[in-house]
């Protein structure tokens, strides 16, 4: 069963054609893979699933609800949760009172304790967090979407520099969510990460939907290598 | 253990603030007073400035709401004092609503200036509608807070009395506030409104909470400022003056914390008066050293008490470490 | 031994133009005093101690001086300048048992006559000179520009207009403008699209200079009257001497107009200002350095600095038991200097610009 | 509508001074992030010099340039002792700031000059009578010069070197210095333009209106209604906003009440803001 | 080339870096690997001089250009692409890529066109407000811009954040192009793809110093790199 279901999403700046008739199957309770060459509109449709932006023709249906996509409180309301590309945390306040607001909105304010050991913040509790090293910052952010107890968590580019260990600490998190029933839509261009986790992977180019399969169709499919793992896919390599 | 803190500190400095007041001369005791509703101005001010991130310079209007409200109830209608400042703070937390249903679609500079004009309108309607008022010439004969029999005190004593109860019910007001979960959405949009947004926090009543709930206790303050004074006028209740002399105590004092800005706001209104001194040097005087404060303690008088306050904790461990 | 006197003015901000002259009329006047020896007060001869306090124009920083003032002992009060003070200082003054003599605001209705004088005199003694000048020359229409940040003209806006109404004159526009502006023309447009046969500006005299171009300016043609306090040597700063010719004032005289009458003691006064401060007497010091003297002789009438014999000898004071005075106030019909509410009577007589200066006007009677 | 070109042309000539003093706080703004309240002291600085110097007999137009070259320098103190020091403060620091320079500059000049106001004599006398409306012939220059200052600014922002290192710098301090941008340099030049516009106009007004030593207070206020009427950061809107609000405030004054003046123009404030909460020109900001 | 000796540098009363020393050799790519945090773009930030030196010294062929400004040092060639989008949002692509020349005066439409031809979406965009730009498009931009300041020493924070597979490629090419142009490259990289892509030679920074510097194919096959930041476990 889907949980959210895309039809004939356009969307276009200017000139700009950022999304272009985009129908799109979510389902329920898997990890869904989205890639496409930078520009290809990825964010953009984050953003327009989120409410962020409304498309300028098209429909979403999320969790049976039909007429969305709706304006972003009510998304959130529905359990659609969302981090930005540009890692964003509440930057001027400490580690401790960013978690204060996320226990605020939390249906769970008692989970928050969890997530601070899941996301390795412990330690960092009263730094600033425009002061903290990146992958903490990230986890931050991360760790404010998990707060709401999302049905479906959109991740946008959340691997974007980190390394090694972090990294790692990050598969392990989405997989955790995975497991407790949370879909998640994951923008990566760490094509390996993705794949690993991914159940069902979609690539966008210039704002079309190219291909819809599985990872391993994905890494095979000429167009996708064509267009974006370029013939050099060696990241990807078993 | 907390929780006792918490009352202790404040109350206790309340009954210190009181007990000297029985002791201390009338210019002082005058001084102190109006420091005392000045910081009942800035700690409200604050929770909109500091903890919501929104600067609004109709602020000194509001004050000025609350005091001519405060002025008819007791010099036209009678009614005593205390049901009068409760009632001019409600009407004033009114008017405040009503200002954050317009101001609120704006931020940021274009807010400032919103609330900049509406500040100024205000100031103006107070010269306009001087039925109401009395216009340029003021509000005369609005009577003193009636000394309660059981309370053998002069009348500036009480007046100064009920300035400090004012200023403590303000301060545990506004801390329950800023600790509750509105509180936390406060902060969540002075920091970063479209997370917050994303975060699902409905950002339109956490700031309008704190905008209502500030104006509020500007009306009150207003109110004991009208009825202490007994006489009121226009050009207490400017942008230029008032408006933006709050904007100096909070910062002063030290953005965001609730003790700060009563810190600041003791300090400014002590300030000039020591520079009486200095006669026709005062003003000059006041520029430099509000100039001189800034630049080496831009973050206010909270971060210096802060880093002494940390200081101290390490000195303490190092000893205590050392032993 | 030592009698103080508090004083209360504006030392500081903008309205500091007025109170500084006031501030160093008082010191004059106590200085002359106590170089002739002080103040024989029954058996006792008082040297004068002088307490100045700033209000900066605003009542809350002038209500701290006052309380200021009285934590040390003060019992004799001089100020303050501003309309916007006098009204805040007047509750707490008429429950001390301070005295107080406000030699600046012109305002209706803040002294009481118990214990709190006026030596300045009020907007409505000024009008009585415009009613005059328009019962001279039958203006038949006239236009009103009032500053409206200003309480006593504001407060006798009304009477005037009904006053001149009475006399037959049509108000053909009433404008308004507050201090520190600076752009009438919309008001002038409209003032002189009517055109009246007279424009009464009451103000200060910066805007009225303005106001008055910019009216001539705009194409107004008809008689320009002011009702201001406004010393050529200010009005010359902001206005051509050209412009102002055949403009007429209507206010009492101030200590430049006397002196341009030869009268001896404002020319001393005069001079004594510009020895001390280096500077031309301003317009209002006449008023403080006046209000000085009405104390002393109040003492030396009451035998006692005991403040409700003083008040009393204050409110009976004839005209003539002050020979020091500069101003030149209209006794009483019983002779007194004030009336039953401690307010003086003080006119303003007419007069006109020509060349450089005011002088009294020739209205033809 | 009686006289209606005539109150019209009142409220441009009106709005150019209100457009004048924008100009330079806006940029000032714009580019270094400052709520320069002590612009209205460039203002009334550049009256008193000017006024100085054309009563020790300059000629007025060489007392203006002599005058812009002063405040240029004072400008260039003030951001050294009251901005640059505290440049990674909060901007609330910074407006504390400018409030505090701005007491101390109205207070020197009290010392200097006194309060007593005054007119700078005026070098063009005369009017301009057009079949509908009057002129005067320094409302012409003012408006002229303000012409002129739009077309030198925007050519200087958008045609130069400088201009162009300068709108870098607003955007984005760091990497503008990873440019090789001398962020001195880009301080100096937008400080001296701003302090520049302020003398001017403070030259011309002044031998407009009368001056005296708190003559900024008010007009820099107006000068922020009309940043944000205009939108922040747009010179066009900073120009417009200045002539709709002086037309509008005409407008009130004239056919409804000049003791509605002030509460018609922030009326009309409110009202803009309300259907355009970016002013007429500013850009809403995207999130993504 | 340009050698850093005992550097030190932080935020506030905090150190990052702890007497860190490198030298880079002239005309050669050096990239650097850490994990997260160890100060990698404190560095960066500390050579371009964003963030002063509290101790150390850097020099630029002999000259000690430690106390220098940020402009000095892109003066004198030493250009720092920052980590994360440093773009100019409000001006166009075209006026960023201007900014990037605007210590050599106005750049001739030959420098634009061979970054155009690089980078063919930056043609596209070229009118767009730079702030428009996705993510991926606004790193091409930085990168891009960097390059049209003529540098002799090119430090690069991450400059494969945000991109896509093929751009990863594409970049790869333009440093190595680069780097063989004669430019001194220094680049901070997590992406493994491109650091050996790119890398003549490697450090490896620990704690906030360097720990280990050779050659690219000697440092990478060490058991201790191979082990800590290769991941041989994944
Ligand atoms: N507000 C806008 N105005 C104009 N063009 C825009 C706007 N927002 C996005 N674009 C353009 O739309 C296209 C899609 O942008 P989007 O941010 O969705 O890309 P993306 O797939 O997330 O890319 P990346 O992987 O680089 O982050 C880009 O080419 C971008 O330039
Ligand atoms: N503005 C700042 N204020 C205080 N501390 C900071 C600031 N920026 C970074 N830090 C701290 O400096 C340390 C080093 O940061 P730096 O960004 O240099 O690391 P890095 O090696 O580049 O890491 P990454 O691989 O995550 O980019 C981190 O621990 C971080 O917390
Ligand atoms: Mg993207
Ligand atoms: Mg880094």
């Amino acid at each position: 069963m889907s949980i959210l279901e895309l039809h004939n999403i356009s969307l276009r700046f200017g000139g700009v054609v950022a999304l272009d008739d985009v129908s799109l199957n979510v389902p329920a309770g898997m990890t869904f893979g989205l890639i496409g060459p930078n520009g290809a509109g990825k964010t953009t449709l984050v953003n327009v699933i989120s409410g962020l932006i409304p498309p300028n023709s098209g429909s979403m249906v999320f969790d049976g609800r039909k007429d969305g996509p709706w304006p972003i409180a009510t998304s959130v309301g529905y359990g659609i949760v969302r981090t930005f590309q540009q890692t964003r945390a509440f930057l001027g306040l400490t580690v401790r009172e960013n978690l204060r607001i996320a226990a605020a909105v939390s249906p769970q304010p008692e989970m928050i304790g969890d997530l601070v050991d899941a996301c390795g913040l412990a330690e960092v509790m009263d730094r600033t967090a425009s002061e903290l090293p990146y992958a903490a910052l990230r986890h931050l952010g991360i760790a404010l979407a998990l707060a709401l107890r999302p049905r479906l968590l959109l991740l946008d580019e959340p691997a974007v520099g980190l390394s090694g260990d972090e990294l790692e600490r990050l598969g392990h998190l989405i997989r955790r969510w995975m497991d407790a029933g949370i879909t998640i839509l994951l923008i990566e261009h760490n094509v390996r990460f993705l794949m690993d986790l991914s159940d069902r992977v979609a690539v966008l180019d210039r704002g079309r939907l190219l291909f819809e399969g599985t990872p391993e169709e994905c890494q095979s499919n000429p167009d996708v290598i064509n267009t974006y793992l370029g013939r050099g896919g060696s990241d990807v390599e078993h | 253990m907390r929780p006792l803190l918490d009352y202790f500190v404040p109350i206790s400095l309340f009954v210190i603030a009181c007990a000297s007041s029985l002791w201390i001369n009338d210019y002082f005791l005058y001084v102190v007073t109006i420091g005392a509703i000045f910081a009942v101005l800035a700690v409200s001010f604050d929770l909109l400035l500091g903890y919501t991130g929104y600067l609004s310079l109709a602020h000194g209007a509001l004050y000025g709401v609350g005091a001519y409200c405060c002025g008819i109830l007791t010099a036209w209608h009678g009614m005593p004092f205390l049901p009068a400042m409760l009632f001019a703070g409600l009407f004033t937390g009114l008017v405040g609503a009503l200002i954050a249903l317009v101001a609120f679609r704006t931020k940021g500079l274009y807010f400032a200036v919103l609330t900049l004009g509406i500040g100024l309108i205000g100031h103006q309607l107070f010269l306009i509608a001087a039925p109401l008022t009395g216009g340029i010439g003021g509000f005369i004969g609005i009577p003193s807070p009636n000394v309660p029999a059981w309370l053998p005190v002069r009348q500036v004593v009480y007046n100064a009395l009920l300035a400090f109860a004012l200023l403590l019910v303000t301060y545990l007001v506004m801390r329950a506030f800023v600790r509750s979960r509105f509180g936390a959405a406060c902060l969540a949009v002075r920091e970063d409104i479209t997370l917050a947004q994303a975060l699902g926090i409905r950002v339109g009543w956490p700031r309008f909470a704190a905008f209502a709930l500030s104006a509020t206790f500007t009306g009150m303050a207003g109110a004991l400022f009208a009825a202490l004074s007994n006489f009121i006028a226009p050009e207490s209740f400017t942008v230029l003056g008032t408006g933006f002399e709050l904007v100096a105590l909070v910062v002063v004092g030290g953005l965001g914390t609730l003790w700060g800005p009563i810190l600041g706001a003791i300090l400014l209104t002590a300030l000039p008066e020591a520079l009486r001194v200095a006669a026709t040097l005062s003003l000059l005087a006041y520029g430099a050293l509000l100039l001189f404060f800034i630049i080496f303690y831009p973050r206010g008088i909270a971060s210096i008490l802060r880093r002494l306050w940390s200081r101290l904790g390490a000195a303490l461990t190092g000893k205590l470490g050392g032993v | 031994a030592e009698l103080i006197i508090g004083e209360l003015h504006p030392i500081t901000g903008p309205a500091s133009f007025y109170g500084l002259p006031e501030s160093r009329g008082v010191q004059l006047a106590v200085g002359e005093i106590n170089d002739a020896g002080g103040i024989k007060i029954g058996d006792e001869t008082y040297t004068i101690k002088l307490v100045t306090e700033d209000t900066q124009a605003k009542a809350t920083i002038a209500v701290a001086g006052l309380k200021k003032l009285q934590a040390e002992n003060v019992k004799y009060l001089i100020g303050p300048l501003s309309s916007g003070v006098a009204p805040g200082l007047m509750p707490i003054i008429a429950k001390s048992d301070m005295t107080q003599i406000i030699d600046g605001s012109i305002a209706d209705g803040i002294t009481n006559g118990k214990n709190i004088f006026r030596n300045q005199a009020t907007v409505s003694g000024y009008d009585k000179a415009v009613v005059e000048l328009f019962k001279a020359k039958k203006y038949k229409s006239v236009a009103f520009m009032t500053d409206r940040f200003h309480a006593g003209f504001m407060g006798t806006q009304e009477a005037l207009s009904n006053s001149l109404g009475e006399m037959g004159t049509t108000i053909a526009q009433q404008e308004y403008y507050k201090l520190g502006d600076t752009d009438f023309s919309a008001a002038m447009t409209n003032v002189a699209g009517k055109n009246p046969e007279a424009l009464v500006i009451r103000g200060y005299p910066a805007e009225g200079a303005l106001i008055t171009k910019q009216a001539r300016q705009l194409g107004f043609q008809g008689q320009i009257v002011w009702e201001m306090v406004a010393p050529p040597s200010t009005v010359l700063k902001n206005i051509p001497k050209e412009q102002m010719d055949g403009v007429f004032n209507c206010i009492p005289p101030t200590v430049e107009d006397y002196v341009k009458l030869d009268d001896e003691k404002a020319k001393i006064l005069a001079e004594a200002y510009k020895a001390k401060f280096g500077e031309q007497v301003g317009e209002l010091t006449g008023l403080s350095y006046d209000a000085v003297y009405i104390y002393k002789a109040a003492f030396e009438k009451a035998g006692s600095i005991d403040n409700a014999k003083v008040n009393e000898a204050l409110a009976g004071l004839m005209v003539a038991d002050v020979p020091e005075l500069v101003t030149r106030y209209t006794p009483q019909d019983d002779g007194r200097l004030f009336d039953d509410v401690g307010q003086v009577d003080l006119q303003g007589i007419v007069s006109v610009w020509k060349g450089e200066a005011w002088e009294p006007a020739d209205l033809g009677n | 509508m009686e006289y209606l070109p005539q109150q019209l042309m009142n409220g441009l000539a009106l709005g150019s001074t209100y457009a004048m003093i924008a100009l330079g706080l806006s940029l000032i703004f714009g580019v270094l992030l400052i709520p320069n309240f002590a612009h209205g002291e460039f203002y009334m600085l550049g009256a008193f010099i000017t006024y100085t110097l054309t009563v020790a007999g300059f000629n007025f137009w060489l007392a203006m340039a002599l005058t812009a070259i002063a405040v240029i320098a004072i400008g260039f103190l003030l951001d050294r002792v009251a901005f640059k020091p505290i440049e990674m403060a909060p901007p609330l620091s910074l407006m504390i700031s400018a409030l505090a320079a701005s007491i101390i500059l109205q207070q020197v000049a009290t010392l200097i000059w006194g309060t007593e106001a005054r007119t700078i004599p005026t070098p063009l006398v005369g009017v301009w009578s057009a079949p509908f409306f009057i002129l005067t012939y320094m409302q012409l220059t003012i408006i002229g010069v303000l012409m002129v200052a739009c077309v030198a600014i925007w050519g200087l922002l958008h045609h130069t070197a400088l201009g162009l290192s300068i709108r870098a710098t607003a955007q984005n301090r760091d990497a503008a210095m990873l440019m090789g941008i001398e962020m001195l340099r880009v301080r100096f030049a937008t400080f001296a333009i701003g302090a520049l516009l302020g003398a001017v106009a403070g030259a011309l007004l002044g031998a407009t209106f009368p001056i005296y030593p708190t003559m900024g207070a008010g007009p820099v206020l107006k000068a922020f209604v009309v940043l944000v009427l205009g939108g922040i950061g747009s010179l066009k809107g900073a120009v417009l906003g200045g002539l709709v609000l002086g037309i509008a405030e005409v407008l009130v004054a004239g056919y409804i009440s000049s003791e509605f003046q002030d509460v018609g123009a922030f009326t009309l404030l409110v009202c803009v803001l309300l259907i355009r909460p970016n002013g007429l020109f500013g850009r809403v900001q995207m999130e993504r | 080339m340009l050698n850093i000796e005992g550097l030190g540098a932080g935020y506030g009363k905090m150190t990052i870096l702890h007497g860190l020393s490198l030298s880079l050799h002239p005309r050669t790519a050096t990239v650097i690997l850490g994990p997260n945090g160890v100060g990698k773009t404190t560095l960066c930030r500390t050579v371009s001089g964003l963030i002063r030196a509290t101790r150390g010294r850097i020099s630029f062929e002999g000259r000690d250009i430690t106390g220098a400004s940020p402009a000095a040092r892109v003066r004198a060639g030493i250009v720092q692409v920052p980590e994360g989008r440093q773009v100019f949002p409000d001006l166009t692509v075209r006026e960023n890529l201007r900014l990037g020349a605007f210590v050599h005066g106005m750049p001739d439409q030959d420098a634009f066109d061979r970054i155009y031809a690089l980078f063919p979406i930056l043609l596209q965009r070229q009118s767009q407000k730079a702030g428009l730009l996705s993510g991926g498009e606004q790193q091409m931009l930085a990168l891009a811009r960097a390059l049209m300041t003529r540098p002799r020493v090119l430090l690069l924070d991450e400059p494969s954040q945000g991109l896509a597979p093929m751009a990863v490629e594409l970049i790869g090419h333009a440093i190595k192009q680069v780097a063989e142009s004669g430019v001194t490259v220094l680049m901070v990289e997590q992406n493994l793809k491109l650091a050996e892509m790119v890398a003549q030679r490697v450090a490896i920074m620990e704690h906030g110093a360097c720990t280990l510097e050779g050659p690219a194919n000697e440092v990478l096959s060490s058991d201790a790199v191979q082990n800590a930041y290769l991941g041989k476990k994944r």
